[in-house]
């Protein structure tokens, strides 16, 4: 019982993390219905940035959020509007699964020449400490990821919520011919939109960066659960993307502790699957009622 | 006349909306009968609940007497049940022709046959030629423009010799030439049997062609008459020009 | 009426018989004239991945189902060989694994078909998350299943006993057998109705339905099919590798380069693929083997990948027919100039806004457009 | 309807598009006159192998390829192999097993070289031994020494390290079975890798504990791209063993450790496989203060001294800089395949692929690792030695022929 419920707190803790990585991937979806196969490489780089950030110049990785997430907002742009903006509409969906594929791709090779493909992991002052509370153990870089998580999510809700900048995202997501029709310049809201998504990766780059061990090919594992997030949590959902990445975690860390963790991927996965089977769209996936 | 379609209290609700309020109506073997009303009416709805593409949420729909609630928008094909689009939806990379053989139907073997078999070829021939495609027979559909597509969809129902077709605004977005090319086709047409269910916006056209009219406002049916009578209902000026 | 369309009564027309029986003769020259044993085995590769490329492309080119998990057949036809032959059984001629394809085959096809039953009720994106899903579903049982698998200590395949001289051979041939089935049962396809519905199908699906087409069945069919000739390669390879190990067996890296060959050479023709797979597979073997060591082997992939996509999105072969579309039209257009009658002439008064390119991410029994 | 325009873009992608191509082609053009000319001399004594220089095991791969470059440059600069210059001719596989037969198919019947060595993991040992095989070629190999290679009774494969890697847990075991009953442990874990490399390390060890009536408390694998361990841990760390015994490969270990370290268990004794044998690694990766009383398993230490490994360090920091402690087992290890086929260069004035085969099966070949010798199917046929993190480095603490110092137990606490 007490390893259940050290695994629980674990669980909603990583969770937290996967949800606002995931947030960013389905925000992009969103907006643009593009599965952004990137999402994960980009994390992996803000991870190395932030390791750069804190060994040459010994900035907190916590306070480096202030420099890499704006940097990732401008490659996210300057990458949607490179990339992503020149294909054609009618096949759009299909060949961005590539490009952003080859954008991982690409970023995994950057980072490989860079950085070279030793695992490198962010060990500050604090990194091994943790709290002891009734019992339980919680690690401190976790509690801080997960609060910063969660503020930035928060930050994230209020920017679409409360921005100019947010509302155009928001009628572009629900509507995109009407938004263009109310004077929203999709260009410029698919741009934007791309950035705030890749934005995201920056804070969870620093986090996961202090959690784990982490080299250029890391980014492969991290996407297929980011995918696994934003397919149960529904497309295009950002609160659902929230709950379904806490509830990966907490899944995916309980039935590690009550089977065995080689069996905790594949709970998962089956779990997603019998949504799916359920309801196609996800748990919060909005029903698109168009024109039949 | 029998009536070869008939609706019995269908109702839709999407959310907290009720699309389509326990509308009943009925279609008369060998008419051409309008359906009409303001802009967010139900219209299309309506069409969706009829050939299967929605699911009802109560109600009855009866083809030929046989109740069709339920039914997939294939089994109805085949029982002779068509319909178009208002976006006129072709089938971009096949081309003109292969869109109409690609709609004759057929038997389950037949997914086994030939691409193109020479009754295919032929039926597509005549219509092509009825309705002067011929030349753009050998282009993709997507390589036409806005009025080729509407006629090419609506060529494309006739292949299966459906015996009611339901068209979701004909005349939308075309000229006037061609406004009258397809007022001749839905009247040669109906001559042959075939019953037209039309969903449409220009009046004139209503007037001119068809020879019943139902209106609908707010998923319900509020009037079914003659052209000149409904024209002359109150209810559905009221209806048109809004409390 | 066109000669094209002239041909198109019959099942199989005389220049298809042609370039079929010119393309065998290739294939069976190609490593007699280059026979050196690495030769053979770029060649084999080369056409495994070929045959891969074609079958992917039923249903992720005609069919636009875009599916990311066919690593997972792939998986499936390779632990199918080393189950049945296993590493201590010595093989009297050799050729026993080959003659236990067809079987693989259809077991994987067979298997495909509730699979595919329940992954088809999505589309598009969710529908490509859904079966890289069911490849790491695939993946984790080939780790668990340690009594058929080997688990992670993997498993062995018998040894063949081919003579050193022409070792590689007999691999290359099931390889190019398996691509002429596969090519094959793509002209039939694409000569039947099936070809049709599918290309209906990628079009706009509901309506597809909405006309009578047998839209399930026909695409279950084509999964099925389209998995069952990769299981088949999947045994081929674990045969010619000689161990199986699940991280590689079922890789999804695998799939992407199906994927990938299918799209720089045309998806849904019938030669795209094949053009792929020549192309990109010897590229990327000698890449790696010549400039390899050089990390600038992944940034330089990638941005081959990326100019691919950007200067061809259409792949290759299309991109050419539609080139010789363009002129052939301009040409005609001009004749047609003189005698034109302004039936139907171009009246766009309202641009087809909403046209069915519209994608629609997933589908209810009812039909309903979610 | 068809603007010229577009026509013309579309003729402009394609010639682009057909440039990048004929650029790919004409770099593998390029390289591969370089080295095909390069390689036809005679007089050199080319060795191939392919490594993984990209993917999954780069790193370790790259510390293979250091070894082989101080070995052939030392042998060069003593005048070559029987008056042949040595020539690495090393290639990437991308840590696939495609790339790998391909890889070995080009060395030998495109290439031509002299002699083989082994890739990295025995994940990709078992494909590339097949193929030198079937050439008859001697696969000397300093990397894949799992269960599965050796099972495939290859007559001609070599495995150059002092045990396979199944025994590297054994040395653990003897340790632990030769304390007086009262001071062994009583309750043991073996969290493991589920891996081809590190699987069978941890069941060997919990096979003999168990005969030995220590209890098992847990027992687990978990798969390689597990994202963390913490909840294996805490269940480990609330049954309190008194042992870990930790099959590991690289990074889980160091995982293994950050758990532990912030759950606050501390067991008596905490073996792990690999990664903790890393000189440079483990302590940059888990803090040095939390590498104090770790054990490992290992083949080779900076200040060994056995033969040429003097020689080897002092070559090694000259060519690469750094620290003796530093230098990657890896690299000692593939320094050590290069010295059996000088050795057999002496011993027998030939270096053909079958004179190797037959000069390995028997007697004894003293290299930097030790003493090695081989059985039919190229086992080799010593053991480990059991090595503790003392005072920030490893040291050899048994057997007791070897041991540079006590064992310290119970293990000194984290340092957070």
């Amino acid at each position: 019982m007490h390893a259940l419920i050290q695994g629980l707190i674990l669980g909603v803790l990583t969770g937290g993390v996967y949800a606002l990585m995931a947030s960013g991937q389905t925000l992009i979806f969103g907006i643009m219905k593009v599965v952004n196969l990137a999402q994960g490489a980009f994390v992996i780089a803000s991870a190395y940035l932030a390791f750069t950030l804190f060994t040459r110049f010994g900035i907190d990785p916590f306070l480096a959020v202030l420099i890499t997430t704006p940097l990732m907002f401008c490659i996210g742009a300057a990458g949607q509007w490179l990339f992503l903006r020149p294909l054609r509409r009618e096949n759009a969906a299909e060949l961005s699964l590539l490009v952003t594929f080859a954008l991982a791709l690409l970023i995994e090779g950057i980072l490989s020449v860079t950085y070279s493909t030793t695992y490198r992991s962010i060990n500050t002052g604090y990194a091994n400490k943790s709290f002891e509370v009734a019992g339980y153990t919680v690690s401190a870089v976790r509690l801080y990821g997960f609060l910063l998580s969660i503020a930035l999510l928060g930050l994230l809700y209020g920017v679409l919520q409360k921005t100019r900048f947010g509302r155009a995202i928001r009628a572009t997501v629900q509507n995109p011919q009407s938004a263009a029709l109310l004077g929203v310049d999709a260009t410029r809201v698919q741009a934007y939109g791309f950035g705030l998504g890749i934005s995201t990766a920056a804070a969870s780059g620093s986090i996961f960066g202090l959690l784990y061990p982490f080299q250029s090919g890391s980014h492969y594992d991290l996407i297929s659960r980011l995918l696994s997030v934003v397919v149960l949590g529904g497309l295009g959902s950002i609160g659902g993307a929230v709950l379904a990445g806490i509830a990966i975690g907490v899944v995916s860390s309980v039935a590690a502790v009550l089977w065995s963790p080689t069996w905790s991927e594949m709970s998962f996965f089956v779990v997603l699957l019998l949504v799916l089977l359920v309801r196609p769209q996800g748990m919060f996936g909005r029903v698109e009622r168009g024109a039949v | 006349m029998t009536a070869l379609l008939d609706v019995t209290g269908m109702t839709k609700r999407f959310g907290h909306l009720t699309a389509v309020d326990a509308c009943s109506f009925s279609v008369a073997e060998g008419s051409i009968t309008a359906l009409i009303g303001p802009n967010g009416s139900g219209k299309t709805t309506v069409f969706n609940l009829i050939t299967g593409y929605l699911p009802t949420d109560s109600g009855s729909v009866a083809f030929d007497g046989r109740s069709i609630a339920g039914a997939d928008p294939g089994g109805l094909y085949r029982q002779g049940l068509s319909r178009t689009f208002q976006q006129a939806r072709v089938f971009g990379d096949l081309t003109v022709q292969e869109n109409l053989v690609v709609a004759a139907g057929g038997s389950w073997r037949s997914v086994f046959g030939r691409r193109m078999s020479r009754s295919d070829r032929i039926r597509a021939a005549e219509l092509l030629e009825e309705f002067k495609l011929s030349h753009v027979a050998d282009l993709f559909a997507s390589e036409l423009s806005w009025g080729q597509r509407k006629l090419l969809e609506f060529a494309a129902v006739l292949m299966s010799r459906p015996r009611l077709v339901l068209l979701d605004e004909p005349t939308a977005g075309v000229n006037p030439l061609l406004i009258q090319t397809m007022a001749s086709h839905i009247r040669s047409y109906n001559a042959t049997g075939v019953t037209f269910l039309i969903v449409e916006h220009d009046m004139s056209f209503v007037m001119t062609v068809c020879d019943q009219v139902i209106v609908l406002d707010r998923g319900k049916t509020i009037c079914v008459g003659t052209p000149e009578a409904v024209q002359s209902d109150p209810r559905v000026l009221d209806a048109y020009l809004g409390d | 009426m066109t000669t094209a369309s002239m041909h198109q009564s019959r099942l199989v027309t005389p220049a298809g018989l042609t370039r079929a029986s010119a393309f065998t003769a290739l294939l069976v020259a190609l490593p007699l004239v280059f026979n050196a044993h690495w030769m053979v085995n770029l060649l084999f590769f080369t056409v495994l991945y070929a045959a891969m490329s074609v079958a992917w492309n039923l249903i992720g080119g005609y069919a636009g189902y875009p599916s990311l998990g066919h690593a997972a057949f792939f998986g499936l036809g390779a632990y199918g060989v080393s189950l049945v032959f296993t590493g201590s059984q010595v093989l009297s001629n050799g050729y026993e694994p080959f003659l236990l394809l067809p079987l693989v085959g259809l077991g994987a096809g067979l298997i495909a078909l509730p699979i595919g039953l329940i992954a088809m009720r999505t589309r598009a994106d969710v529908f490509a998350i859904v079966t890289i899903t069911l490849l790491f579903v695939a993946q984790t049982l080939a780790f668990n299943l340690k009594g058929l698998t080997g688990g992670a200590q993997g498993a062995s395949v018998a040894p063949p006993p081919f003579r050193l001289e022409i070792f590689e051979q007999p691999f290359y041939f099931a390889a190019a057998a398996l691509l002429l089935l596969a090519m094959g049962l793509t002209y039939l396809a694409v000569r039947t109705k099936i070809g049709l519905a599918l290309t209906a199908i990628r079009a706009d699906e509901d309506k597809a339905r909405g006309i009578g087409i047998r839209t399930t069945a026909v695409k279950l069919m084509a999964f099925s099919v389209s998995v069952g000739l990769v299981a088949m390669a999947g045994g081929i390879w674990a045969y010619y590798v000689g161990f199986v190990y699940p991280q590689f067996a079922v890789d999804p890296l695998l799939t992407i380069a199906i994927v990938l060959m299918t799209f720089l050479g045309g998806r849904a023709t019938l030669w795209g693929p094949v053009l792929g797979a020549a192309i990109l597979m010897p590229a990327q073997q000698l890449l790696a083997y010549y400039v390899g060591g050089s990390r600038l082997y992944l940034i330089a992939y990638a941005a081959i990948f990326l100019l691919i996509i950007l200067l061809l999105p259409r792949g290759v072969l299309p991109t050419v027919f539609h080139r010789r579309r363009l002129s052939a039209l301009a040409a005609t257009a001009s004749q047609a100039e003189a005698q034109a009658v302004p039936s139907t002439g171009p009246e766009v008064l309202r641009p087809p806004t909403v046209m069915a390119s519209e994608p629609s991410y997933v589908q209810t029994s009812a039909g309903e457009r979610r | 309807m068809y603007d010229n325009r577009l026509s013309f873009r579309t003729r402009n992608r394609l010639g682009l598009a057909a440039a990048a191509m004929g650029l790919m082609v004409s770099v593998s053009a390029c390289s591969a006159s370089a080295t095909s000319s390069s390689s036809t001399s005679s007089t050199t004594l080319v060795i191939g192998v392919s490594l993984s220089l990209t993917g999954d095991f780069a790193d370790p791969g790259k510390a293979v390829q250091r070894g082989y470059q101080v070995w052939a440059d030392g042998v060069n600069a003593k005048g070559g192999i029987l008056g042949r210059k040595v020539e690495m001719k090393i290639v990437d596989d991308l840590s696939s097993p495609n790339q790998v037969v391909t890889n070995y198919q080009n060395l030998i019947s495109r290439d031509h070289v002299d002699l083989v060595f082994g890739p990295f993991s025995s994940l990709l040992t078992v494909p590339a031994s097949q193929v030198a095989n079937r050439y008859h070629y001697a696969f000397v190999e300093s990397a894949g020494g799992g269960p599965k290679v050796f099972a495939q009774n290859l007559h001609s494969l070599f495995f150059v390290q002092p045990a396979p890697v199944v025994e590297q847990g054994n040395v653990f075991a003897d340790y632990i079975l030769s304390l007086p009953a009262g001071q062994r442990p009583k309750t043991a874990a073996y969290p493991s890798l589920d891996d081809p490399f590190a699987k069978p390390i941890a069941d060997g060890v919990q096979k003999r504990f168990e005969a030995a009536g220590i209890k098992t408390v847990y027992s687990g694998t978990y798969p390689a791209e597990t994202p963390d361990l913490t909840p294996i841990m805490a269940k480990i760390a609330a049954a309190k063993p008194d042992v870990i015994v930790s099959g590991t490969q690289s990074q889980d270990a160091y995982q293994q450790v950050k758990s532990l370290v912030q759950l606050h268990f501390n067991p008596r004794w905490l073996f792990m496989s690999n990664g903790a044998n890393s000189p440079t690694e483990f302590p940059d990766k888990v803090g040095k203060g939390n590498t104090a009383g770790v054990f490992s398993a290992g083949d080779w230490f900076a200040d060994s001294k056995a033969a040429g490994s003097a020689d080897f360090v002092k070559a090694y920091i000259a060519k690469f800089g750094g620290t003796a402690a530093g230098i990657d087992n890896s690299s000692a290890e593939a320094y050590a395949a290069g010295q059996v086929i000088e050795l057999i260069a002496k011993r027998t004035g030939r270096v053909d692929n079958q004179t190797i085969i037959n000069s390995l099966h028997s007697g004894t070949w003293p290299t930097l690792l030790g003493d090695l010798s081989w059985n039919s199917v190229g086992a080799p046929q010593g053991s480990y030695q059991l090595v503790q993190w003392i005072g920030g480095a490893l040291k050899p603490v048994f057997p007791a022929s070897v041991a540079q110092a006590a064992a310290v137990v119970p293990k000194p606490n984290w340092a957070g």
